[in-house]
């Protein structure tokens, strides 16, 4: 029934030390649609693929706000998703409650992941099924971190999660030392064209499937953004300028290889939870 | 209006003791009565007790001064406790009011700043969060009817800005850019609003030291529960620096050649 | 003579708030001043709080009590944003208020609020709230310390009572911009004369329906601008000094 | 693994019928798979350092610690789990904080290892949890002077003068051992501790790491934290300049 | 209570009724208070005495520029803190007292006299009449500066204040008062302390009076300084005859119509 004897329960070692509930954990977030982040020195952006389950169905919510100055971007199980960013939420607004200050960014990663910790130990409970790019600012500039069901919180110069991110990681590997500098519109390309490697053959980038959180001033084409740039979420039309800034593929400096080395394609639908 | 002169720059007072007979410390806040006054309500007053806490914005940052006395009723108790107290490395909290409930603030500052001291991730806590964190407790304590029974000011300099605020035993906050508790609103704040407004961002050092040393003199001569040993903290970008107990030079010759109190010559 | 002494949770601090709706705007303005008896704690401490681009508070009474009370607002605003990913409408944060103000029926917040912006049909709006909550919506209202000297002046030249109109014509429902403005100015000068409680400072928000231009605010020194909302309300801020005895 | 099979092996309130209880035992192995963390008491201080494997080159550098705050003159390094490391540091920030507000001074490393001892061994005891798969270093300067300990997942805790978990742990052990520690001053340890780290990563040369150190001594006022760059760097480089010549 | 006799001075026969009903929530009737700074100061040839200019009706402004230097003799004078009409009719009491004896005497009267009359009047009432005073003023033995309680208690000092802005006042005094000082710095100080009164005290305001008496000669300064004039109003508040409804008319003559009918001679006014 099991694949093996030890991996029934995250209260269970293998002999190896390794937790296999926790690591199927992970398997789930891999099933979720991919998300890609990345960052400038003035900006950072999270770009993520939605889907629909069907022709009457609408596109699934991939990216959350949680305050003026964190945005976060899931994959995998979209209710575990929403109770944390509830979470998270909840500790942003009390920071502005008691100290009157946006809460540092690193701080609420960290206490999600303590949340996911004891997940993994006691009994009676399964790890999250959901991963989190998340993307903050605070006086030091922008930062993208990402946190895993593990418990884990690291953060990066640019990170993808869900299917097929790998892909994606290895286009901002090649790319990554270049987002420093870049301006906004840059940066939203580079991202497309990273969230672009984790599509199906036959799948193109479209305003119904993605979608864009930004953090920082401005696009030039953008209006009604407040002085310092607060989190938004672009859908629909508003990402048609970004998605027509693309470089088609053939002719895009993309790592055709990489992608066809990248590991089989899941069932193309999103793990929903019963009841 | 309360016809009785001697209860005039003192919380209003119609009540009871119209004559001052009671100390400062212990007089009852007698605001005309309001609809909402009868409520649930439980008995308390200070003990121990610090009075008037001074600070003013200058060129470079805050400047915080407080006497040394701690009384108990009308006697002087502890003439050597310090009301000044710093908080992290841009923050100086100073205290009037009940001793202890200060002491205890003290501890969950103390315990706060070591918890963001673990942190370590660069983000410290400035003056105005402090000063909003320290509001949300006194706010929630008034709330329960079981108040930190405190006036206190807190100032600090962080990010290139002054910091001064004020919050007391009812969760009340304001800022100036020269703040006063207790006694010292109605005999230091006259002189220091006369001697600050305006030239915050002329002021050196020197000058503001010498505006709260004479307003700590008036208040030695005027406020019945102070002590001429006071101590001046000031918060500037190179961070917090409080003095050693100083002593003020008072005179008391003022009045020589007046005899007596009404007619009498000898 | 045993004394006993009872903690009172509650103090005045004093100062004065008005607001007054348009056909297509608001003004919400009050004094800087805060006392608490016969003393100046600040000479400007606001009073008057952004809640959206198209919603103003202003809050008087006990000022510990009005800070709380924008903050836990605020907060609510908030959720509401995170829910709907829009700004609540002017008639639900009244609502809100209203829920808020009653939750606490047996610890009152003791503060007189008085909300005013742009409604969704475009229309200036002003709601007046007693301190456990009982609203309504209004043309003009004041509140706070000079209460019972601002609003039968604002009777007497809003709604015009004991006026009589020449014969033939109506008095107008509302005025247009500049006149309000200058109401609002002359009530809290006059406020200022004849209340201890009132000077120092006044701060007058101004909120404009989309569309609508500037309706000749622009005759007007010293306005800056808070913010618009994506629809095209847009939000501005005018201060003035009062005398400061 | 003998173990492997017999249905002894799958709770932590289970014994093997020799006296074994080999949750506890696995949960040893997955700090053995984890980085090296090494803690040096000497005669003024405290140096603690770990090896920090790199295992992405997106990661930004020195974003993410693996050496903790837990009271201002308390530092915790942990190998294994890094999430079940966490949450034992914020237990002891919460049992350093207890200590304080009980004693109203600051708190002996002694008490407070004493008290997340027994934590960490509650974990061992029913099978309704796992136990910490990691061990921790903790370094202080208290009114006792410096003292260092490691807490095992089994929850037993001692004092030593060097210290070494993870992966390198035998290798940096004999190291340690090298040192007359007693006589070094923490500037010293620092150099010391930077060089081991070096060189017990030799054994995983195709993997990137990242040297992570802090330490309590007199020029950090008593206070834990990062050893200030310039003498990381120094450090670093008499390591790898150490290593080089160690090679020829 | 039912006498046929009534004595002289006030009637306290209801001040228990009195007590009761406020007890009750019956509010006794607001009197006039004088919020209030007055100062007096000595200086090397005489006395400063100041006032601000502010009385209310609790929080409400009564009076914008009410005066309340009282004038006691030539070389006499007293600031008034406390209930407005006990003020000012105990000052004309006895300044009317001090006139009589001067005539009395012969001699022009001294400031001890005046404050002697003023504490037994006070103390004889027993705190009921709210009146705080300043008295200064200059006589044969020199410069003299009093202050008197309601309660009849009297201080003599070389500077002093009253009322709910004394605090603010003599913080400045405390700080800047020297002996000996010359009579425009001794103004100059005044004038600081009663606007230390006037910003910072909400029962003070508007405008500085000060008095300079001298052996010789008393000057007046009636609104010495005016630091809080009044604004100007943004709209004029005219009203359109017709304003005002007329909900009825009547018309009555009020003119007595009166025939003159001339008798004697016909003669008409020489007009040459």
């Amino acid at each position: 029934m099991f694949r093996n004897t030890y991996d029934s329960d995250n209260t269970v070692f293998s002999p190896q030390g390794r937790l296999h509930q926790v690591e199927y954990a992970l398997e789930a977030v891999k099933q979720g649609s991919a998300a890609v982040g990345l960052r400038s020195k003035t900006h950072a952006i999270l770009l993520a693929l939605k889907r629909s389950t069907g022709e009457l169905a609408s596109y699934q919510q991939k990216m959350f706000r949680i305050d003026d100055h964190v945005g976060i971007a899931i994959a995998g199980l979209t209710s575990d998703a929403r109770v944390l960013s509830n979470f998270m939420r909840q500790q942003a607004m009390s920071s502005r409650m008691i100290f009157n200050r946006p809460v540092p960014v690193n701080r609420l990663v960290g206490a999600i992941a303590d949340k996911a910790q004891v997940n993994t130990q006691e009994y009676g409970r399964r790890p999250y099924g959901v991963g989190f790019l998340v993307i903050g600012q605070d006086q030091s500039g922008p930062h993208l971190y990402e946190f895993s069901p593990a418990g884990n919180s690291y953060e990066y110069y640019a990170m993808s999660i869900g299917a097929r991110s790998q892909s994606a990681k290895t286009y901002l590997e090649k790319h990554y030392k270049t987002f420093d500098d870049c301006s906004l519109e840059d940066l939203v390309r580079h991202g497309l064209h990273a969230l672009r490697e984790t599509l199906q053959q036959d799948k193109e980038l479209n305003i119904n499937n993605t979608s864009i959180g930004i953090l920082g001033p401005a696009a030039t084409h953008e209006t009604g953004v407040s002085g310092v740039g607060a989190f938004r979420i672009l859908d629909g039309e508003k990402v048609k300028v970004f998605l027509d800034s693309m470089v088609p593929k053939e002719t895009a400096d993309a790592p055709a290889a990489a992608a066809a080395a990248a590991p089989a394609p899941a069932a193309d639908e999103d793990v929903q939870m019963e009841g | 209006m309360d016809h009785f002169p001697t209860n005039w720059g003192r919380p209003r007072n119609d009540a009871w003791d119209p004559y001052a007979t009671y100390p400062i410390h212990q007089r009852p806040n007698n605001a005309p009565k309001d609809a909402f006054a009868d409520g649930v309500q439980r008995t308390q007053q200070p003990i121990v007790t610090g009075t008037s806490v001074l600070a003013i914005k200058f060129k470079d940052g805050v400047m915080m001064a407080a006497d040394n006395l701690a009384s108990y009723g009308s006697l002087a108790r502890f003439r050597d406790i310090q009301r000044l107290h710093p908080v992290g490395n841009h923050t100086v909290l100073g205290a009037g009011g009940d001793m202890s409930d200060f002491q205890y603030l003290q501890m969950i500052l103390d315990e706060l700043m070591v918890d963001e001291f673990a942190a370590a991730d660069g983000h410290a806590l400035g003056p105005a969060e402090i000063h909003n964190y320290l509001s949300e407790v006194m706010y929630a304590r008034r709330s329960k009817m079981n108040p930190l029974w405190n006036s206190l000011l807190v100032g600090g300099f962080k990010d290139g800005k002054s910091f001064l605020s004020y919050v007391d035993l009812l969760g009340t906050t304001y800022s100036a850019s020269t703040l006063a508790t207790g006694y010292g609103a109605y005999i230091a704040q006259p002189l220091l609003r006369r001697a600050v407004e305006g030239r915050e961002h002329e002021l050196t050092a020197d000058q503001a030291r010498k505006i709260l040393e004479d307003s700590m003199r008036v208040l030695f001569y005027r406020d019945a529960r102070s002590l001429d040993q006071y101590q001046l903290a000031t918060i500037t970008k190179d961070g917090v620096e409080i003095t050693e107990s100083r002593k003020l030079e008072t005179t008391w010759d003022f009045a020589e050649g007046i005899r007596g109190y009404g007619a009498q010559t000898q | 003579m045993a004394q006993q002494r009872q903690f009172n949770p509650y103090s005045n601090n004093g100062g004065t708030i008005l607001a007054i709706a348009g056909s297509t705007f608001s003004v919400i303005a009050g004094d800087t001043r805060q006392t608490e008896g016969y003393n100046i704690q600040t000479r400007y401490a606001p009073k008057v709080f952004r809640l959206t681009d198209k919603a103003v508070l202003a809050t008087n009474g006990f000022a510990a009590d009005g800070n709380q009370f924008v903050k836990k607002v605020r907060q609510r605003l908030e959720w509401y944003r995170h829910a709907h990913s829009k700004e609540m409408p002017i008639r639900a944060i009244a609502r809100l208020i209203q829920t808020m103000l009653y939750g606490r029926r047996f610890f009152p917040y003791y503060v007189y609020n008085i909300l005013g912006g742009i409604e969704e049909d475009g229309s200036g709006a002003v709601y007046s709230f007693d301190p456990v909550g009982s609203y309504e919506r209004e043309t003009c209202r004041a509140a706070g310390a000079a209460q019972s000297l601002v609003q039968p002046f604002l009777d007497n030249q809003i709604y015009f009572k004991n006026q009589t109109p020449p014969p033939g014509q109506s008095f107008p429902a509302h005025l247009p911009l500049p006149t309000v403005l200058e109401l609002v100015i002359d009530s809290f000068t006059s406020a200022t004369e004849r209340h201890i409680e009132v000077g120092d400072g006044l701060e007058m928000y101004i909120v404009l329906a989309r569309d609508s231009g500037l309706q000749g605010l622009d005759g007007f020194q010293g306005v800056t601008e808070m913010g618009a909302t994506p629809e095209g309300e847009k939000l501005f801020v005018l201060r003035r000094n009062l005398k400061r005895d | 693994m003998t173990s492997i099979g017999t249905g002894y092996d799958l709770s932590a309130s289970t014994y093997s019928p020799d006296g074994r209880i080999f949750q506890v035992e696995y949960a040893g192995k997955a700090v053995e798979n984890s980085g090296t963390a090494i803690g040096l008491k000497v005669k003024d201080g405290i140096v603690l350092a770990v090896e920090k494997l790199v295992h992405s080159k997106l990661l930004v550098p020195g974003a993410n610690r693996r050496i903790q705050t837990i009271d201002r003159h308390i530092g915790l390094a942990a190998a294994g789990l890094p999430a079940d490391g966490r949450t034992v540091a914020n237990r002891a920030r919460d049992e350093a904080a207890n200590l304080r507000e009980t004693y109203r001074s600051p708190p002996t490393l002694k008490d407070l290892v004493d008290r997340l001892g027994h934590f960490v061994q509650m974990y061992t005891l029913y099978s309704s949890v796992r136990p910490f798969g990691t061990s921790t270093i903790l370094g202080a300067v208290d009114k006792t002077g410096p003292s260092l300990y490691v807490i095992e997942p089994s929850g037993v805790f001692y004092g030593y003068h060097g210290a070494a978990v993870g992966k390198g742990r035998q290798l940096a052990k004999t190291e340690l051992e090298k040192l007359k520690l007693s006589e070094l001053t923490a500037r010293e340890a620092v150099i010391e501790a930077a060089r081991i780290i070096y060189l017990v990563h030799e054994d995983a040369k195709e993997k990137e790491f990242e040297l992570e150190m802090s330490w309590i001594s007199p020029e950090s006022g008593g206070l834990h934290v990062a050893v200030p760059q310039e003498l990381v760097d120094e450090a670093e480089t008499k390591a790898k300049e150490e290593l080089a010549s160690g090679l020829e | 209570m039912s006498t046929i006799f009534s004595s002289a001075g006030f009637d306290f026969s209801n001040q228990l009724r009195n007590g009761f009903l406020v007890e009750k929530g019956l509010p006794l009737p607001k009197a006039t208070s004088t919020g209030t700074t007055i100062v007096g100061c000595l200086f090397d040839q005489g006395i400063v005495l100041g006032a601000d200019t502010r009385a209310t009706e609790g929080p409400i402004v009564a009076d914008k520029n009410c005066e309340k230097i009282h004038y006691i003799t030539d070389s006499i004078r007293c600031c008034g803190a406390g209930t407005a009409a006990d003020t000012e009719f105990t000052t004309a009491l006895i300044s009317s007292n001090m006139e009589l004896h001067a005539l009395s005497t012969g001699r022009k009267p001294r400031v001890v006299t005046a404050m002697t009359m003023l504490k037994q009047m006070l103390f004889r009432y027993q705190g009921q009449i709210g009146a705080a005073l300043v008295l200064g003023g200059v006589d044969a033995t020199g410069p003299h500066l009093f202050t008197i309680h309601p309660h009849g208690s009297t201080d003599k000092l070389p500077y002093v204040t009253m009322g709910s802005g004394s605090l603010a006042a003599m913080a400045v005094f405390e700080s800047s008062w020297r002996p000996n000082m010359s009579r425009d710095d001794a103004l100059q100080l005044v004038k600081d302390a009663i606007s230390a009164g006037i910003f910072n005290d909400l029962g003070s305001g508007s405008n500085v009076d000060a008095c300079i008496i001298m052996e010789n000669h008393t000057e007046m300064l009636r609104n010495v300084e005016m630091p809080n004039e009044r604004a100007q109003k943004e709209r004029t508040y005219g009203f359109r005859r017709g304003t005002t409804a007329i909900k009825r008319e009547t018309i009555r003559s009020l003119v007595v119509s009166e025939e003159v009918t001339p008798v004697g001679a016909d003669d008409a006014m020489d007009t040459s």
